[in-house]
C-alpha cells in the first residue's frame, strides 16, 4: 500500500469512528431531551417504551419513517427536496477537524487520531458551519408558504449575526497558540496545563451563547418557534424529511460542542494525565465523548429554563453585546499574549 | 518777437477750441469776437514776425524754432517751426487773406444757424493751413496737409441738412485722400533713404549729391528723385485740384461762399503749390516729371477754361477759373520758374479772393439765388460790389497794369523762354478764354436788365459794410500785388522784380544744372506782352459783343444753338464726373458688394455655421447612446475592454 | 490524481456559472452561484492558497451570497420572463457573442504564444501555503491597503444602512400599541413616508385619529 | 503538489469571466446582474492565484483578499441600493429604470 492510499484508508477508517458516534447523538439525545424537558417541568416524560422510556427514540424513529411524506402543492419541488439533504452537510463534515485522541502508531506508521489534520482546522470548521444557513433558506423559500418565509429569512438573519460573534470568539483563542490546527490548541492546553475557558472566560461565554444561536436552539429558536410561526421553516416537511433536520440539528450541535469543548476545555486530554498509544487513544475519545455529553446536558438544560427571545432583542443582542464583548476579548488575548501571561 | 513763432498756428487752434467747445453758451457777439478775433491776433503776430525776418539776419536766412520731440527712436520728427523766404509769403497771404474772409463771413453767415460752428471749424481751418505752411519737416506739413482736408469737408458739408453738400464733402475728402495717399509714399521712400524727413536734413543733402538720387531705379522703375517727385505732385494733383482729381472743387461750391473764397481760392488750393516749390530741389533733379507737371498744369488750364465757358452757376464759373489758374501755377512750376508759381500763387490769391466775396455778396442780395441767368442789371442796386467785381475780373483776365497781368506774363515769359512754345500758345490760348469768361459772367450779372423774381428784385440791397470793405481791400490788393515783382523789361531799366529776388535763396540749384533759364531778345518778349494784352483786350470785347447790352442772355444762346454738340459737352463738364463713376466707383460698389454677399456672409458666416451645426450633429448623434438602460452601458462598457484587449494584444 | 480533481471541479464550476447566467429563478441562480464559489475554492486549495479558498467559503459563500439571497426573498423577486426579443435577434447576438470570443480566445492564445500546455508549475513550498508567509506580507508589504480596505468596509457598512433604511418617520417601534383603526399597511417595505403623518414623537395612536377627521 | 499548468487555469478563469460578462450583459434582473459580476470577480480571483502559484509569491492571494473585502463593500452597498430602488419603483427590473434617459 502506498503512501497516499494508507492515509486515505486510516482516514476512512477514522470518519467511519466518528460517523458512527455522531450518528448515534440524534437518538440519544433525543431521549435525554425528552427525559430531561420532563424533568424539569416535574412530569415523568416517556417511561413506557422499555425501561425509563429507552426505546422512545426507536419509537420515534420508526414513526419518521412510516409517516406519509407529503410536499406541498406549490413548493419548488428540487429546492425542497434538497434542503434538508443540504442540512446534513456542515452537520457531518465539519467534525472531521476535531481531535479525539494522540497518535498512534499501525504497523510503523504514525497516525494522528483526527480525521483531516489540515492545518487550517478551525477555520475550515467555521467556513463549513457558515454553509448552513442555504438549507434552512432553502427550506423556508420552497415550501412556498408565508410562515416559513418569514423563519427562513429570520433564521438566515440570526444565523449571520451570530456567525460574527462566534468567529471572533474563536479566533481570540488563537491568538496565543499561534495555529488553526486544533491538535496544536489541544497541545497548547496541555502544555499550560491550563484550559482556555479560564483565561478567556468572556471568549468562552460569547461562544457559548453564539454555538446556542447557530443551532437554533432554544433562547434562540425563533425561526421554528411553535407558538409564531407554526415550526419555522420546516413546517412543511413531513416524516422522514423533518427526521433529518431533526437530526441535523442535533449533529451541529455535538460537532459545535466539540469544537467547544477542544478550544476551551482542553478537548480529549485530561489534565495532567499523558494518554499515549491504544489505550491512550481510548480514554482520549472517552473523555472527549464525556465531555460533549455535559456540554449536550447543559444545552437542553438551558433551553428548557430561558424564554423565547424576541427578534429585536436578539438582533439587538447579536449585534450590540456579543460582537463587542468578543471584540474587546479579543484585543484582551492579544494584549496578554504579548504581555507573555498567556 | 520771433520766440512765439509756434503760437501762430496754436492761436486760431485757441479759438477753434473756445468755440467749439465752449461756444454753446456764448452770445453771438462772444462768438464772433472770438471768430474773428483769433486771425486778427495771428495777422498781427505774423506781420511782426515777419518784419523781425525781414530786418535780422539769420543763418541760411531761415529762422527754425524747435519746441519738442515729437517722436524719438529711428522716426525722430521734431514739432519745429520754420520761418524763410518761401513760408514767409505764404504765412502773409494766408493771414492776410484769412482775415478778411474771417471779418467777411461774419457779416455773410450773420443770419444762418450753426454760426458758432461755422468759425469754429474756419478757425480750425486756418491753424491747419498756418501749420502745413510753417512745418519745419514734411510730417508736420502734412498734418496741416490733413488738417485743411478735413476742414474743407466739414466746412463744405457745412449744410448737413441739405442733400448735395455732404455727398460734396465726401467726395471732396476722398479724392484729396487718394492724393495724400501718394504724398505718404513719397514721404516714404524719402526716410527710406534719407532717415529723416527735416527739410534742412533731407533737401541740402540732395543738393549735395545729385547722383545719389538720379542713379538707381528706385520705385516704377524710375529714379528716386523721380519717384519722389511724382508722388509728391499727384499729392498736389489731389490737393490742388489738377486734371484727373479736380473733380472736387466744382462740387465743393456747396459750401458757403467765404469757404470757397478761403479754401478753393487762397489758400488750400495752393498748398500743392507750395509744397512742389518747397521741394524744388526735388524736381530739378527730376526732368521728366517736371515736364509732365508742367503739361499736366497746362491741359488743365485750358480744360478748365473750356467748362467755365457754358456754366450758368457764378460760384461753378468762378471754380473752374481757379482750377485753370491753379493750372497756370503749375505749369509755371513745371517749368522751373517756382518763383513766378509763386508770385501768381499770391496775385491769384487776392483778385480771386475778390471775385468770390463779390460773387457772395451778390448771392447774399439776391437771397440765395447762384444762376446767373436769373440775374442782371445788379450793378444799379449794387456798386460797390460791382465795381470791386469789375475790377478783380480785370485783374484775372490779365489787362496790363493789374497784379493778374504781371504774373501771368511771368509765366508765359518763363514758357516761352524755356522754348516750349507749344505749352506758351496753350497758355496764351486760356488767358484769351479767362478774359471772356470772366467778362460773360460780368455781363450777365451786372448788366442788361433783371430777369430774377420780382420779389427778389424788390430785396435788392448793397451788403452792409462788414462785406464790402473787404472786398475793397481786396481790391486795392488785387491792383498792388502786381507791382511786387515786375519784370526787368517794364522796369525801364531798374531791377524792380523784388519778388523774385526774395525767393532767391529758397530755389537751390543743385551742381551740374546750368542756372536759370537763357533769356531770349528784349525785343522778341517786348512782343510777347503785346500779344498777351492783346488778346486779353480781345476776349473783353468779344464777350462784350455776345453778352453786352440787354439782350446779353439771347445771344448767348445764340451762340450756344450755333454749336449745340460742343456747348452740350462743356456744360456737362465733359461728362468726367459720369465717366469716373462708370469706370470707378460702380467697380469698386461692385467688388465691395461681392465681397459683402459672396466671401462676408458666404465663407465667414457659413464657417461659424457649420461649426455650430456640426457641434449639434454630433450632440444628436451622441444622444443616442445614452439610451438611459444600463445594460447598454455595459454593453459599451464590454466593448471597450475587448478593444483594449486588442490594442495591447497588437 | 490532482488533476482528475481540477478537471472535475473546473467542470463543475463551469456548469454552474452557466446555471447562476441562465436559470430564471434568482434562487436557483444564487444557489449556484454558491457552487461555482465551493468548487472555485476547491481550485483554490488546489493552487497551494487553503487560506484564500477557505476564507472564499467563509466569507463570499457563507456571508455575501447569503446577503443575496435574504434580500432576493426580501423583494420577492419573481421568475424573470424570458425577454421578448424575438429569435432572429437572439440568434445574432449569440453569433457576434461568438465570434467576439473566438476572435478573443485565438489573440490570446495564438497570438501570444501561450500554448495550452505551458510549464509545470514549481514544486509547492511550504511558505506559499503557510499562512505565516501570507500573514508577514499582509501586514508589512500591504498594511496601507489592509487599513483603507478597513475603512472601505466601515464605509460601505454605513452606506449600506443608510440606503436601505426607511425614513424615520414611518418606522414603527415595537412597543407602539396598534390600533385596529390604524390604515393598513400595503407596501411590503412599509408605505412611502406620508406627508400628513407627524414625527415619531407623537404616537401613531392621536395620529391616526386625527387623520379619520382631517 | 498541482501538475497542472497554470495555462489551463487562465482557460478556466477565462470562460468564467466570460459567462459572467454575458450574463451581466443580458439578464434583465438587477440582481441576476450582481450575481454575473460576482462571477466574473471569482475568475479574476482564480487567475491572480494561479500566477501567484506559478511564480510562489504571496502578493497574488493577499490581492485576492482585498478583492474579496471590496466584493463584500460592494455587494452590501449595491444590495442596499437596489432595495431603495425597489422601495421607490416597485421593480429592479433594469430595463424600466432608465429615468436618465438621453
Amino acid at each position: 500500500m502506498s503512501a497516499g492510499t494508507a492515509d486515505f484508508v486510516a482516514s476512512l477508517v477514522k470518519y467511519g469512528l466518528m460517523f458512527a458516534v455522531f450518528i448515534n447523538v440524534a437518538p440519544i439525545m433525543n431521549w435525554v431531551e425528552r427525559r430531561a424537558c420532563a424533568y424539569i417541568q416535574d412530569r415523568p416524560g416517556p417511561n413506557r417504551l422499555g425501561p425509563l422510556g429507552l426505546f422512545q427514540p426507536l419509537a420515534d424513529a420508526l414513526k419518521f419513517m412510516f409517516k406519509e411524506d407529503v410536499t406541498p402543492a406549490l413548493a419548488d419541488k428540487p429546492l425542497y427536496l434538497m434542503a434538508p439533504a443540504l442540512a446534513l452537510l456542515p452537520a457531518f463534515t465539519t467534525f472531521v477537524v476535531i481531535p479525539f485522541g494522540p497518535d498512534i502508531v499501525v504497523n510503523g506508521r504514525t497516525v494522528p487520531l483526527v480525521v483531516a489534520n489540515v492545518a487550517t482546522g478551525v477555520l475550515l470548521f467555521l467556513a463549513i458551519s457558515s454553509l448552513g444557513v442555504y438549507s434552512l433558506v432553502m427550506a423556508g423559500y420552497a415550501s412556498n408558504n408565508k410562515f416559513s418565509l418569514l423563519g427562513a429569512v429570520r433564521a438566515s438573519a440570526q444565523l449571520i449575526s451570530y456567525e460574527l460573534a462566534l468567529t471572533l470568539a474563536v479566533l481570540a483563542v488563537l491568538i496565543p497558540v499561534g495555529s488553526f490546527h486544533l491538535s496544536d490548541i489541544v497541545a497548547y492546553q496541555q502544555a499550560h496545563h491550563l484550559w482556555n475557558f479560564i483565561p478567556q472566560f468572556i471568549g468562552f461565554m460569547v461562544f457559548l451563547i453564539a454555538s446556542f444561536a447557530e443551532t437554533n436552539r432554544l433562547p434562540f429558536d425563533l425561526p421554528e418557534a411553535e407558538s409564531e410561526l407554526v415550526a419555522g421553516f420546516h413546517t412543511e416537511y413531513g416524516a422522514m424529511r423533518f427526521a433529518l433536520f431533526f437530526q441535523a440539528e442535533y449533529t451541529n450541535m455535538a460537532a459545535l460542542s466539540a469544537l467547544g469543548v477542544t478550544l476551551y476545555f482542553g478537548g480529549w486530554t485530561l489534565p495532567f494525565v499523558h494518554l499515549s498509544g491504544w489505550l491512550g487513544a481510548a480514554v482520549g475519545l472517552a473523555t472527549l465523548l464525556a465531555k460533549v455529553g455535559i456540554c449536550m446536558a447543559f444545552f437542553v438544560w438551558i433551553r428548557w429554563t430561558f424564554p423565547r427571545f424576541r427578534y429585536d432583542q436578539l438582533m439587538r443582542l447579536g449585534w450590540k453585546i456579543l460582537l463587542p464583548l468578543a471584540i474587546l476579548n479579543l484585543i484582551v488575548v492579544a494584549a496578554m499574549t504579548l504581555a507573555g501571561w498567556l | 518777437m520771433l520766440e512765439l513763432l509756434w503760437l501762430i498756428p496754436i492761436l486760431p487752434l485757441a479759438g477753434a477750441a473756445v468755440n467749439g467747445l465752449l461756444g454753446r453758451k456764448f452770445p453771438k457777439a462772444l462768438v464772433t469776437a472770438v471768430g474773428v478775433g483769433a486771425p486778427l491776433a495771428t495777422l498781427l503776430l505774423a506781420l511782426g514776425c515777419l518784419w523781425h525776418y525781414a530786418h535780422g539776419s539769420f543763418p541760411g536766412n531761415a529762422y527754425e524754432q524747435v519746441k519738442y520731440a515729437w517722436t524719438t527712436g529711428d522716426l525722430a520728427i521734431p514739432a519745429g517751426f520754420l520761418l524763410d523766404r518761401l513760408s514767409a509769403v505764404m504765412l502773409f497771404i494766408v493771414t492776410f487773406v484769412g482775415f478778411l474772409i474771417h471779418v467777411y463771413s461774419a457779416g455773410y453767415m450773420g443770419h444762418e444757424e450753426g454760426y458758432r460752428r461755422y468759425f469754429a471749424y474756419l478757425n480750425l481751418f486756418m491753424s491747419a493751413m498756418l501749420m502745413l505752411v510753417l512745418g519745419n519737416n514734411y510730417l508736420v506739413m502734412f498734418v496741416g496737409w490733413e488738417g485743411v482736408g478735413l476742414c474743407s469737408y466739414l466746412l463744405i458739408g457745412f449744410y448737413y441738412d441739405q442733400l448735395i453738400p455732404p455727398a460734396a464733402g465726401k467726395k471732396a475728402f476722398i479724392v484729396n485722400r487718394i492724393g495724400d495717399f501718394a504724398f505718404l509714399l513719397g514721404m516714404f521712400a524719402l526716410f527710406a533713404n534719407f532717415g529723416s524727413l527735416t527739410y534742412h536734413d533731407v533737401l541740402p543733402k540732395i543738393a549735395a549729391n545729385p547722383g545719389l538720387v538720379t542713379a538707381s531705379a528706385y520705385g516704377l522703375g524710375l529714379p528716386l528723385a523721380s519717384f519722389v517727385a511724382l508722388c509728391f505732385f499727384i499729392g498736389a494733383m489731389g490737393k490742388s485740384a489738377q486734371i484727373p482729381l479736380y473733380v472736387w472743387l466744382p462740387d465743393a461750391m456747396a459750401g458757403p461762399t467765404p469757404v470757397s473764397a478761403l479754401i478753393h481760392a487762397a489758400t488750400m488750393v495752393t498748398a500743392g503749390v507750395y509744397m512742389v516749390v518747397r521741394s524744388n530741389v526735388i524736381y530739378q533733379l527730376a526732368p521728366g516729371v517736371s515736364l509732365f507737371v508742367a503739361i499736366i498744369g497746362a491741359s488743365t488750364a485750358i480744360f478748365a477754361a473750356t467748362i467755365a465757358l457754358a456754366q450758368t452757376d457764378i460760384k461753378k464759373v468762378l471754380a473752374y477759373s481757379t482750377v485753370s489758374q491753379l493750372g497756370y501755377m503749375f505749369l509755371a512750376a513745371g517749368l522751373g520758374a517756382y518763383s513766378a508759381a509763386l508770385f501768381h500763387v499770391m496775385t491769384h490769391a487776392f483778385f480771386k479772393a475778390l471775385l468770390f466775396l463779390g460773387s457772395g455778396s451778390v448771392i447774399h442780395a439776391m437771397g440765395g439765388e447762384q444762376d446767373m441767368t436769373k440775374m442782371g442789371g445788379l450793378r444799379k442796386h449794387m456798386p460797390s460790389t460791382f465795381i470791386t467785381y469789375v475790377i478783380g475780373a480785370l485783374a484775372i483776365a490779365g489787362v496790363p497794369g493789374l497784379a493778374g497781368f504781371f504774373s501771368k506774363d511771368e509765366i508765359l515769359h518763363a514758357a516761352a523762354g524755356s522754348g516750349h512754345w507749344v505749352l506758351w500758345a496753350v497758355g496764351l490760348i486760356t488767358a484769351g478764354l479767362t478774359a471772356f469768361y470772366m467778362f460773360r459772367s460780368v455781363y450777365l450779372t451786372f448788366f442788361g436788365h433783371f430777369r430774377g423774381t420780382h420779389e427778389q428784385e424788390h430785396h435788392l440791397h448793397e451788403s452792409p459794410p462788414s462785406m464790402t470793405v473787404p472786398l475793397w481791400i481786396l481790391a486795392v490788393g488785387a491792383v498792388v500785388a502786381g507791382y511786387v515783382g515786375v519784370p526787368k523789361l517794364l522796369s525801364f531799366g531798374r531791377d524792380l522784380n523784388w519778388f523774385h529776388h526774395w525767393l532767391e535763396p529758397v530755389i537751390a540749384v543743385p551742381q551740374g544744372i546750368e542756372a536759370g533759364e537763357h533769356n531770349i531778345g528784349t525785343g522778341v518778349e517786348l512782343m510777347l506782352v503785346l500779344i498777351t494784352s492783346l488778346v486779353a483786350i480781345a476776349g473783353i470785347v468779344f464777350a462784350w459783343q455776345t453778352y453786352g447790352g440787354d439782350k446779353g442772355l439771347t445771344k448767348g444762346r445764340a451762340w450756344a444753338e450755333r454749336f449745340p454738340l460742343l456747348h452740350r459737352l462743356l456744360l456737362n463738364k465733359w461728362y468726367v464726373d459720369e465717366i469716373y463713376d462708370a469706370l470707378i466707383v460702380r467697380p469698386l460698389a461692385m467688388i465691395s458688394r461681392f465681397f459683402w454677399k459672396v466671401v462676408d456672409t458666404f465663407v465667414i458666416d457659413g464657417a461659424i455655421n457649420a461649426g455650430a451645426f456640426l457641434t449639434e450633429l454630433t450632440g444628436d448623434v451622441g444622444r443616442f447612446s445614452t439610451t438611459g438602460n444600463v445594460r447598454n452601458y455595459a454593453l459599451y462598457f464590454f466593448l471597450g475592454v475587448i478593444l483594449l484587449f486588442w490594442w495591447i494584444a497588437f | 490524481m490532482e488533476t482528475v480533481i481540477f478537471f472535475l471541479f473546473a467542470a463543475l464550476a463551469i456548469g454552474s456559472a452557466i446555471v447562476v447566467v441562465t436559470h430564471r429563478s434568482p434562487i436557483y441562480a444564487t444557489l449556484s452561484l454558491v457552487l461555482t464559489l465551493f468548487s472555485m475554492a476547491v481550485l483554490f486549495v488546489l493552487l497551494g492558497a487553503p487560506f484564500v479558498g477557505v476564507l472564499q467559503i467563509l466569507v463570499y459563500a457563507g456571508a455575501i451570497v447569503v446577503l443575496f439571497l435574504f434580500v432576493i426573498m426580501l423583494l420577492n423577486v419573481q421568475k424573470e420572463e424570458n425577454a421578448h426579443v424575438d429569435r432572429g435577434v437572439q440568434l445574432w447576438i449569440a453569433i457576434l457573442g461568438a465570434v467576439v470570443f473566438l476572435g478573443l480566445f485565438w489573440l490570446a492564445f495564438w497570438r501570444t504564444g501561450l500554448r495550452i500546455g505551458g510549464p509545470a508549475p514549481a514544486r509547492l513550498t511550504e511558505d506559499l501555503v503557510g499562512l505565516k508567509g501570507l500573514a508577514t506580507a499582509l501586514f508589512t508589504d500591504y498594511l496601507l491597503p489592509f487599513e483603507i480596505v478597513g475603512l472601505l468596509l466601515l464605509v460601505a457598512v454605513i452606506g449600506a444602512t443608510v440606503a436601505a433604511r426607511r425614513s424615520d418617520s414611518e418606522t414603527v417601534r415595537p412597543d407602539d400599541d396598534f390600533v385596529s383603526g390604524d390604515e393598513p399597511r400595503t407596501d411590503p417595505l412599509r408605505s412611502l413616508p406620508d406627508p400628513h403623518r407627524t414625527s415619531v414623537a407623537e404616537p401613531a395612536y392621536s395620529s391616526s385619529k386625527r387623520e379619520a377627521h382631517s | 503538489m498541482s501538475s497542472v499548468p497554470i495555462s489551463w487555469y487562465l482557460l478556466l478563469s477565462a470562460v468564467l469571466f466570460g459567462i459572467g460578462a454575458i450574463g451581466a450583459l443580458t439578464r434583465r434582473n438587477g440582481i441576476s446582474i450582481f450575481l454575473s459580476v460576482e462571477l466574473m470577480l471569482n475568475a479574476g480571483n482564480l487567475t491572480l492565484i494561479a500566477y501567484a502559484r506559478q511564480w510562489n509569491d504571496h502578493t497574488g492571494q493577499l490581492i485576492v483578499f482585498f478583492v474579496m473585502a471590496v466584493a463584500a463593500a460592494e455587494a452590501a452597498v449595491g444590495l442596499a441600493l437596489f432595495i431603495a430602488v425597489f422601495r421607490q419603483r416597485r421593480t429592479i427590473d433594469v430595463n424600466r429604470l432608465n429615468l436618465l434617459q438621453g
